[in-house]
């Protein structure tokens, strides 16, 4: 499982990666939330997929499974909502302003 | 032909205070079952979202006339401000109690500074969604 | 217990948030902020001497011991950056007193700038390697938006790559910590560096530092820095001079703080890789500093040169390295914003940006030029400016541990530092007066005040490093055995 | 087998044939000609499903932990309650962003109304 | 026996969920790729429904009905990006 | 009591007030009461030279930093009393003419500012024994070196002068700078006194040939020495005082003084000797043979300037042997040589600074320095033509002057050291008498022009911008001063001898005792030998040079203007500026996908890299769950889905397909027992789909993107490895197992926290803090997005930065 | 309003359900009132129409109504899916109710939707013409037309 959970993992950062080499920013945005999608999985997996039990006292005994990754996903996963709401705005701002989406456009030159 | 949205907004009416109800539950039982201020806050930005997908936005703050951002920015001083409290008792910054008591009507109960702090973070996040989500739509 | 130490994190936070209400009056803004920004450096400067008598201070907050909860730790190591953080920041808000303008003071600027020291106060105090993440992001966060402030085209088209490389150096720092739970399973960063001791930095361990050593590097600049010209180049100056300041500070930090206490194994391997892109960093930095006419795109080079100079005292990792790195990046935070409000207010006085646009300013604004001046020497490392101290430390142990190529690189760059921005004296400050005395555009008291000070700030550490060289041996000591650090967190209340 | 076991396999049973009602629906959604016609897959047939399997687990949960779970019943609501608000809004919106009725539709007493311009 | 059907019923699930990843896929419209979401998230309620079984625990009943909730959101929503642009209105006509 | 600080100190002091006092005083001409800092400070230090003469040494400290070492020490002793003497001496003749040779429309107060700090840094540098304190002096004389010569700093010629003396001499002083610290690491002190004392210690290091090397790159840029002399004849850009002050008399002394200071330390070395010697050979030469062709008379008295520089310089090195053989009484007939030295150091600084000053009266009395315009001034300014004589007779040499004693020890030493039984000198040694000889061949040219082509010969009136007349008392008196001193020194030097040179002698050979042993008696004639047939032959050669100048000096056309050192200097700043534009440019590509792939490269390279190079991989399935049928389809899905974001040709199928990996995620987190997070993501991925939608109304739709192929694969290729390297590094860890991980604590949450909810147990209380940070971001973004939005610079309040 | 103190009593239910303890305690609803006070003073100006308890059996019956409406269309979509050939003939037809307000409205195009073989597309500004998208739409004019007055009266019952 673990193994496997690992490869998707990768196909998901390749992916990613792909995304956010390219030109149009809605893509590079798009990839840097598959991103974060790979790592909260990576976490997780990495973490220890013990078979243990949903970390709820009352609900089961233990053993549980690790808690401190689930809580640190979670943390993450707020934290890249609000950059990703940040990043969308800014995008379509620069467009408003810069009449465009395509980064390459949006180089500007080193001495201007 | 105009949009006739009737049926929605009927719907919406039943289905929005199922979510909000929801959304208080999770917010306070996340301390024993899943939950907790942060989903219950995004649960109930939901509702809130809901609102304005199914009418729009200036009918929606004549009914819920708040500044979200503020909102927001009471979330946080609560639940910044439950971690200062600590200080004036003497005990290290964020230092949550928590006691049981014997209350009338509701028995013996569970009280948890926790919960404040939770509170907090659930305005924060109502607060910070909404503001996003109606900053994008009142846009030009 | 030290609740005190969890100040410099929690008050700019609150403060930022009541400021929120208050964004119509913003005179009371004003006087709040830069209240704050006073207290903090009083608090920083307490805290300080406590460590002093009191050795190492912590807090485990919630009262969760180590390595269980989150704590912070405050070594002189960690006080001395907040310290002039604070200081730089203080009165980098001075300087946006009169430059910013209204309409920018309404957009929330002053909440935004005490988020970002928050975040900066936070990572530079925080003892759990999570924690530092999440400290990052609110200084990162704080950065995006404060780099947008005021949304010129140049600006946003900036922040895109400012923020998708962020995000990707981040993500990185996820990878990382994944690795990092996934072998170890610890986040405290004392308890990460007593497994590390007792298990052996391995080649998996020595891996996983790599990956953290590209993180901090993305932050810091360190051969990494593409985003940081552009990014450095677009904002309202008193940001820039923020940015300037404390962003690849931070990123500095990390490094000395995780190659120093948990990953300092193998440094045949990460010590040198460090030194190979830090001597990098010094040739490239160097070769833009004088590759454009743009003062604001000089000084940013300049930046990418003292992130590799500094980096050169961790690469050596002796106590004398530590000691010359601290000094010199104390200088740099305070030089540094001198010179990006220099940039600005040039720019702000002639409306334009390349230095052979620009012509005798010093006889439009003497005093202002003589502060370029300063700053040139300063940064040049010229004696007994504050540069000159770290200088002769970094030069020092780099000598005894016979490292001569970065011994070179280094000596040769602040050569490069003294050229580049003599190009700027030269060609702007003195040279034929362009601007008749009508045309003067006047030069606020509110803009020239806080870069006098600032000069104040950088003869001070020059001429008095004897008052500050106790602590900065303290923090040194502390970075060369990390022994202290872990007997300070994990040896019990 | 005892009477709960009983029930927890009818239960099981239940989820089963929810399960292949989705499939069918499933199905539908690849086999039908336009949006409009798999929007009636979607919200009755995959709708069924998920009350079938829905109920299942209320029962299962019923018998075998002796819980009546509202969270359960809730979803069950609200799935009975937005699936058909969802085909509506769906098609409506199909059909003003100009989505094509397939080939086979003979009648379409609404696009004198809404596009009359098309005549 | 009990949990070889659930397990059944698991994969046939995953399959639908396959299914409808081909007509997102597949499109044409954005009207299908949505109905084929909408059908995506109710198999995951029904997954969840039957995982909740498996691994008796009723630790996972708010998901179900948090899914419900926002398949249905969702679904407002792009129904009115396709039909308008826009998917909150600052004033809309009536 | 006088201490010798106090005599850094003041000129700091006073150029403190300066601007003050010239805006209290502006009728009087502030140069009256600066030059009271110089003549004190000189007669401060006049009476201590008796005492100094009979070896008495004065120390004194002050703490700066002393937890590095780095104090206050100043310490005056006789090499130090000659360049102060020089330095306060000159000083005050130097104001005095200023105060003439600028009007009071100048930026006086910057002038007298600048000045006094150079005068305070010189100080310091002389009598500073801490090395760290001596290179901040050090620093700072080319500091204020270079705000004097940029003092007209509207003409770019001073600019560009400016920045060239200062780059070149502080890169020196850098040079300098790690040679003082790897002599810190050798000995452990910072105090030149305590170096010399232990210098045995040093000899053997490993560092010591490199110190030395640096050491004396510090000197040799300072005392302008071939080849980075280039920096001297364009600082004539500065007033005429500075340039006879700091450019000839003083600060291009500095580098001198370093290398008699450090002769005990080096001098034993035979590196030490040849590079010492040979370069200020080369130097002599060069400078000598370059001031034959100018036209301009400063640039002619700075390339002189610099050929003295080089014969001082050479004279060191030639003195240097004597420590080859230690004390003995063969060996003080070495020590002759720096003898010469430092005679010639004093009687150098008399006579060029008569002459300069000379010129400087030129310049501001007939507008012009230009010999082609000038001629026959000798009646017309009788008392400027007799200094002008006197300074440049001494200056070739000849007799009546003190030129002529130091020349002829010159020539002797350079005779004298072919006697030497080391470092094959024996055989080597002929080419110091033939270079010297050659030198001063031109030497004694260039003197001749100074005389004949500016004060006889037809006068050029038409050729002036101003009537011809003498100059006024005021710019007369220091340059007959020192002229004066030219002539007494000839007369009397065993004065000069007995209670200056004697007591700095024992500075520089502090192992040979007795100072008297080595100091030799002057005299103008002591018989016919070899030096005096060489001045002879200078003479007369010279005179037959000066007579065919018109037939030879085509040969400088020669030497092509494109290969001269300036031109190499100029060429590569500019080479340096245009090619770090081109080559930052070209990486610098303001490209979003560049930067990342530079970023994405540098991680596959080195944690790939080091990843396999060290053999870390390791993998095991052994530890890995159960899989099931429906888990795998769903791993499928998703495989599938994020493969088809690639290839989807509409933005909102992509955003679909992230939707439905959120979802995926989310059953992934119910299937691992995670049910916060389940919840979590569903409606965070739920709303961020949404932002997208509410984003894409202001977006353009996706157009088809023309990406080269190449790129695509480049691409390809750094998302493979990418994917491919956190696979593998995480396969790895998966199957490192050997701490148990802190979180079987947090199942005490009830016990602890009073909550049965682990995950949210840890976000409210174990890691709250996280928690409220995490709200914290959270709040910065939305009140971000708010104020991007809707709080935006209208057209108009622009800050006042971008008016 | 008397409908919004249903509202709360139902909102209060709803909690003491939501805490899935093996009891029903009136404490919990109590607390669960409280929240519904909280959710109704805040969202009251959304709340216009009525709701009367005493019409439960009017909604059970309806909701039954609902369920084998479901069921039937189901069965007969998975026919048609499952059929080998695809022999449907899709179309829209219109159709014209006589109810009225928008709760009536709701209820009925919710159950033609689910009603086999057809999906209430568009409702008139004014609310009393249904816009219906039929699978197949011989059979399915048929059905609606069959069933249709039994819906209206259904739905009547509740709400008059
Ligand atoms: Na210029
Ligand atoms: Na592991």
């Amino acid at each position: 499982m673990e193994t496997l959970i690992i490869l998707l993992i990768g196909i998901l950062v390749a992916v990613a990666t792909y995304l956010i080499l390219s030109r149009n920013i809605i893509r590079v945005i798009l990839g840097t939330a598959v991103l974060s999608h790979a790592v909260h999985l990576l976490i997780l997996t990495l973490g220890g997929l013990k078979t243990g039990n949903v970390p709820l006292l009352t609900e089961a005994d233990a053993p549980y499974t690790d808690a401190l990754p689930q809580a640190l996903i979670l943390t993450a996963i707020v934290i890249s909502f609000a950059v990703t709401a940040f990043i969308l705005v800014l995008a379509y701002r620069a467009y408003q302003d810069n009449g465009t989406d395509d980064l390459d456009a949006l180089r500007g030159t080193n001495d201007e | 032909m105009k949009i006739n949205d009737v049926i929605l907004r009927t719907v919406t009416r039943i289905v929005v205070f199922i979510i909000l109800t929801f959304g208080v539950y999770l917010f306070l039982s996340g301390h024993n079952t899943p939950g907790g201020g942060f989903i219950g806050g995004l649960v109930l930005a939901s509702a809130i979202v809901l609102l304005y997908l199914s009418n729009d936005i200036e009918k929606v703050q004549k009914s819920l006339p708040l500044d979200f951002k503020l909102v927001a920015a009471s979330g946080v001083l609560l639940a910044t401000g439950t971690g200062l409290g600590s200080l004036l008792f003497g005990v290290p910054f964020m230092s949550q109690t928590f006691a049981y008591f014997d209350l009338p009507v509701f028995g013996k109960t569970e009280l948890t500074t926790v919960t404040i702090f939770e509170a907090g973070v659930a305005l924060a996040v109502v607060g910070v969604v909404v503001t996003i989500i109606l900053s994008i739509s009142e846009d030009e | 217990m030290n609740n005190i130490i969890v100040l410099p994190l929690i008050i700019p936070i609150m403060v930022g948030v009541i400021l929120v209400f208050l964004r119509p009056y913003v005179k009371t803004q004003r006087v709040i902020s830069l209240v704050t920004m006073l207290g903090m450096v009083g608090i920083s400067l307490y805290i300080l001497n406590k460590i002093q008598t009191d050795g190492i201070l912590r807090l485990d907050f919630g009262g969760w011991e180590p390595p269980f909860g989150i704590l912070f730790v405050a070594d002189s190591f960690a006080m001395l950056f907040v310290l002039i953080a604070n200081i730089v920041t203080a009165i980098c808000l001075i300087y946006a007193f009169s430059s910013i303008g209204e309409s920018h003071e309404k957009m929330f600027f002053y909440p935004f700038v005490l988020f970002l020291i928050a975040g900066v106060n936070g990572s530079f105090l925080t003892g759990d390697l999570f924690n530092l993440f999440v400290c990052f992001e609110v200084m990162l966060l704080a950065s995006y938006v404060l780099i947008t402030l005021g949304g010129k085209k140049a600006q946003l088209r900036e922040s895109i790559k400012y923020v998708v490389i962020n995000i990707l150096s981040s993500w990185f720092f996820l990878v990382a910590l994944a690795y990092l739970y996934g072998t170890l399973g610890t986040l405290n960063m004392a308890h990460l560096s007593e497994r590390v001791a007792e298990a052996g930095q391995g080649p998996l361990l020595t891996t996983i530092s790599i990956l953290f050593l590209i993180v901090f590097s993305l932050k810091a600049g360190l051969l990494l820095f593409f985003w940081l010209p552009g990014s450095y180049s677009v904002p309202p100056t008193a940001i820039a001079a923020l940015f300037g300041a404390l962003l690849t500070k931070v990123g500095i930090y990390a490094l000395f703080r995780t190659f120093t206490l948990i990953f300092y194994h193998e440094p045949s391997i990460t010590h040198t890789l460090i030194g190979i892109m830090a001597g990098v960093t010094l040739v490239v930095g160097s070769i833009g500093a004088i590759a454009y006419q743009d003062v604001r795109l000089i000084s940013s080079y300049n930046v990418v040169i003292a992130v590799g100079f500094i980096l050169v005292g961790l690469a050596v990792a002796t106590q004398t390295s530590f000691e010359g790195s601290i000094y010199y990046v104390m200088h740099d935070m305070i030089a540094k914003a001198m010179l990006f409000l220099i940039a600005g207010t040039m720019i702000a006085l002639t409306g334009k940006t390349k230095i052979d646009e620009m012509s005798g300013l010093i006889r439009n604004y003497p005093l202002f030029g003589w502060m370029v001046f300063v700053v040139t020497c300063s940064l040049a490392g010229i004696p007994p400016l504050s540069g000159f101290v770290g200088k002769l430390l970094v030069g020092e142990a780099a000598i005894e541990s016979g490292s001569y190529v970065l011994l070179a690189l280094a000596f040769i760059s602040s050569i490069v530092v003294l050229y580049s921005l003599l190009r700027i004296f030269l060609n702007s400050i003195f040279g034929e007066t362009i601007i008749s005395p009508e045309d003067e555009v006047p030069l606020k008291k509110g803009m020239i005040v806080p870069i006098i000070l600032l000069a104040i700030g950088t003869v001070f550490l020059g001429l008095g490093a004897e008052f500050i060289s106790g602590y900065v041996s303290d923090a040194a000591r502390t970075l060369s055995n990390p022994s202290v650090y872990i007997e300070a967190v994990l040896g019990g209340n | 087998m005892n009477a709960n076991q009983t029930i927890e396999l009818g239960a099981a049973l239940l989820i089963l044939l929810g399960s292949i009602m989705s499939v069918i629906s499933a199905l539908g959604i690849i086999r039908l000609p336009d949006v409009y016609t798999r929007s009636h897959a979607a919200t009755k047939s995959s709708t069924l499903a998920v009350l079938l399997s829905l109920t299942g687990a209320f029962v299962y949960f019923w018998v075998h932990e002796g819980l009546i779970s509202v969270r359960l019943l809730l979803g069950i609501v609200f799935v009975f309650l937005t699936a058909p608000v969802a085909g509506h809004l769906i098609t409506r919106a199909a059909y003003r962003a100009r989505v094509k009725l397939t080939d086979d539709s003979s009648d379409d007493e609404l696009k004198d109304v809404l596009f009359p311009e098309d005549k | 026996m009990v949990e070889k059907i659930l397990f059944t019923a698991l994969a046939l699930f995953a399959i639908t969920i396959v299914i409808a990843l081909v007509r997102i896929i597949k499109g044409p419209s954005i009207p299908d790729r949505a109905v084929a979401l909408d059908m995506i998230g109710v198999n995951l309620i029904s997954m969840i429904a039957v995982i909740s079984i498996v691994l008796k625990t009723k630790a996972f009943l708010e998901a179900i009905l948090i899914l419900g909730i926002l398949a249905f959101i969702s679904t407002i929503a792009i129904s009115k990006y396709v039909e308008r642009g826009v998917i909150v209105e600052r004033k809309s006509d009536d | 009591m006088f201490s010798v600080t106090f005599a850094i100190i003041i000129p700091f002091i006073i150029a403190a007030l300066v601007p003050f006092i010239y805006r209290r005083f502006k009728l009087l001409h502030i140069g009256w009461f600066v030059m009271l800092v110089p003549i004190t400070l000189f007669l401060m230090l006049a009476r201590l030279i008796p005492s100094v003469a009979s070896g008495k040494t004065y120390i004194h400290t002050y703490n700066w930093i002393p937890s590095l070492n780095i104090n206050f020490t100043t310490y005056l002793d006789g090499l130090s009393m000659i360049l102060g003497l020089l330095i306060t001496g000159v000083g005050s003749l130097v104001i005095l003419y200023s105060i003439y040779y600028l009007s009071t429309k100048e930026s006086l107060q910057h002038f007298y500012c600048y000045l006094l700090l150079f005068m305070g840094a010189m100080l310091g540098v002389v009598f500073s024994d801490n090395l760290m304190v001596l290179y901040v002096f050090w620093e700072l004389t080319s500091v204020s070196s270079f705000l004097l010569i940029a003092f007209w700093n509207h003409r770019k010629a001073s600019r560009l002068g400016a920045q060239k003396a200062m780059l070149i001499t502080v890169s020196g002083g850098i040079a300098m700078l790690v040679g003082f610290i790897m002599l810190h690491t050798m000995s452990d002190t910072f105090s030149i006194r305590e170096i010399i004392a232990n210098v045995g210690d040093l000899t053997e290091h490993a560092l010591f040939i490199p110190t030395m090397i640096l050491v004396l790159l510090g000197a040799f840029t300072k005392s302008a020495q071939f080849p980075f002399h280039i920096w001297l004849p364009d600082a004539m850009e500065a007033p005429t005082p500075v340039s006879a002050y700091l450019h000839s008399a003083t600060m291009v002394k500095a580098g001198i003084y370093l290398v008699a200071r450090f002769t005990p330390v080096f001098g034993g070395d035979q590196l030490w000797f040849w590079v010492v010697s040979g370069v200020g050979m080369i130097t002599l030469f060069w400078g000598s043979f370059n001031a034959v062709r100018q036209t301009d008379l400063k640039a002619l008295l700075a390339y002189s300037t610099i050929s003295q520089l080089g014969l001082i310089m050479s004279l060191l090195g030639l003195g240097s042997i004597a420590l080859q053989y230690g004390y003995s009484e063969e060996s003080i007939i070495y020590t002759q040589a720096t003898f010469a030295a430092l005679f010639h150091l004093i009687n150098h600084s008399t006579f060029k600074g008569a002459l300069f000053m000379v010129v400087g009266i030129l310049d501001h009395e007939l507008g012009t320095r230009d010999i082609r315009r000038l001629g026959g001034l000798m009646t017309f300014m009788p008392f400027t033509f007799t200094v002008g004589v006197i300074g440049s007779l001494s200056m070739a040499g000849l007799p009546l002057f003190n030129g002529f004693l130091s020349k002829e020890m010159f020539f002797a030493a350079t005779v004298q050291i072919m006697n030497a039984d080391v470092f094959s000198l024996q055989s080597l040694g002929i080419i110091f008498p033939i270079i010297a000889w050659i030198a001063s061949v031109f030497t004694f040219v260039y003197c001749m022009i100074i005389i004949f082509k500016t004060f006889l010969g037809p006068v050029q009136p038409e050729k002036l911008d101003k009537p011809l007349h003498e100059a006024p008392v005021g710019m007369l008196i220091s340059p007959i001063i020192l002229s004066v001193f030219v002539v007494g020194i000839f007369f009397f030097p065993n004065l000069l001898g007995g209670y200056i040179l004697k007591p700095s002698m024992e500075s520089i050979y502090p192992t040979f005792g007795d100072p008297a042993n080595l100091t030799p008696s002057i005299h103008a004639w002591h018989g016919i030998k070899p030096e005096l047939l060489m001045t002879i032959g200078v003479v007369l050669v010279g005179a037959l040079l000066y007579r065919l100048l018109k037939k030879w000096k085509p040969v400088y056309g020669l030497l092509s203007s494109r290969y001269t050192l300036n031109a190499y200097y100029n060429n590569f700043l500019s080479f340096a500026e245009s090619k770090s534009t081109n080559v930052t440019n070209k990486y610098m590509t303001g490209l979003l996908r560049d930067y990342l792939v530079y970023i994405y490269l540098f991680f596959i390279l080195t944690v790939g890299g080091f990843f396999f190079y060290s053999g870390a991989f390791s993998i095991s399935f052994s530890m890995d769950v159960r899989i099931r049928a429906y888990e795998v389809i769903l791993v499928g899905v998703m495989a599938v889905a994020a493969v088809a974001m690639l290839f989807s040709k509409s933005r909102m199928t992509a955003t679909l397909l992230n939707g439905v990996l959120g979802y995926s995620i989310a059953i992934f987190f119910v299937i691992f027992r995670a049910p916060d997070l389940a919840l979590t993501q569903l409606v965070v991925e739920s709303i961020t789909t949404a932002l997208f939608l509410l984003a894409f109304s202001h977006l353009p739709d996706w157009k088809k993107e023309r990406v080269p192929s190449k790129t695509k694969i480049t691409n390809a290729v750094i998302s493979v490895g990418t994917g491919a390297v956190v696979v593998l590094v995480a396969l790895a860890v998966l199957n490192y197992d050997r701490f148990e991980t802190i979180s079987a604590f947090f199942e005490n949450a009830y016990e602890l926290a009073g909550g049965a909810n682990i995950v949210n147990a840890i976000l409210g209380d174990f890691r709250g803090f996280d928690t409220m940070l995490e709200v914290v971001v959270l709040f910065i973004a939305g009140l971000g997005v708010y104020t991007m939005i809707k709080l935006r610079a209208k057209k108009g309040d622009e800050n006042i930065e971008n008016k | 309003m008397p409908a919004q103190f249903l509202l709360n009593l139902f909102i209060a239910f709803l909690w003491m359900l939501l805490q899935d303890e093996d009891e029903l305690k009136i404490t919990t609803f109590f607390g669960g009132f409280i929240v519904g006070i909280v959710i109704i003073f805040l969202m009251h100006r959304f709340f216009g129409t009525q709701f009367y308890l005493r019409r439960l059996y009017s909604i059970i019956k309806l909701i039954f109504i609902f369920i084998s409406e479901l069921a039937a269309s189901s069965v007969l979509i998975s026919r048609q899916i499952l059929s080998p050939k695809l022999k449907i003939k899709p179309g829209i037809f219109t159709y014209r109710t006589e109810l009225q307000g928008d709760w009536e409205i709701t209820t009925l195009a919710m159950l033609l939707t689910l009603t086999p073989g057809s999906v209430v597309m568009e409702v008139n500004p004014e609310g009393d013409m249904f816009y219906i998208h039929a699978m197949d739409i011989e059979q399915s004019k048929a059905d609606v037309l069959r069933s249709i007055t039994k819906f209206e009266k259904a739905i009547m019952e509740v709400t008059r």
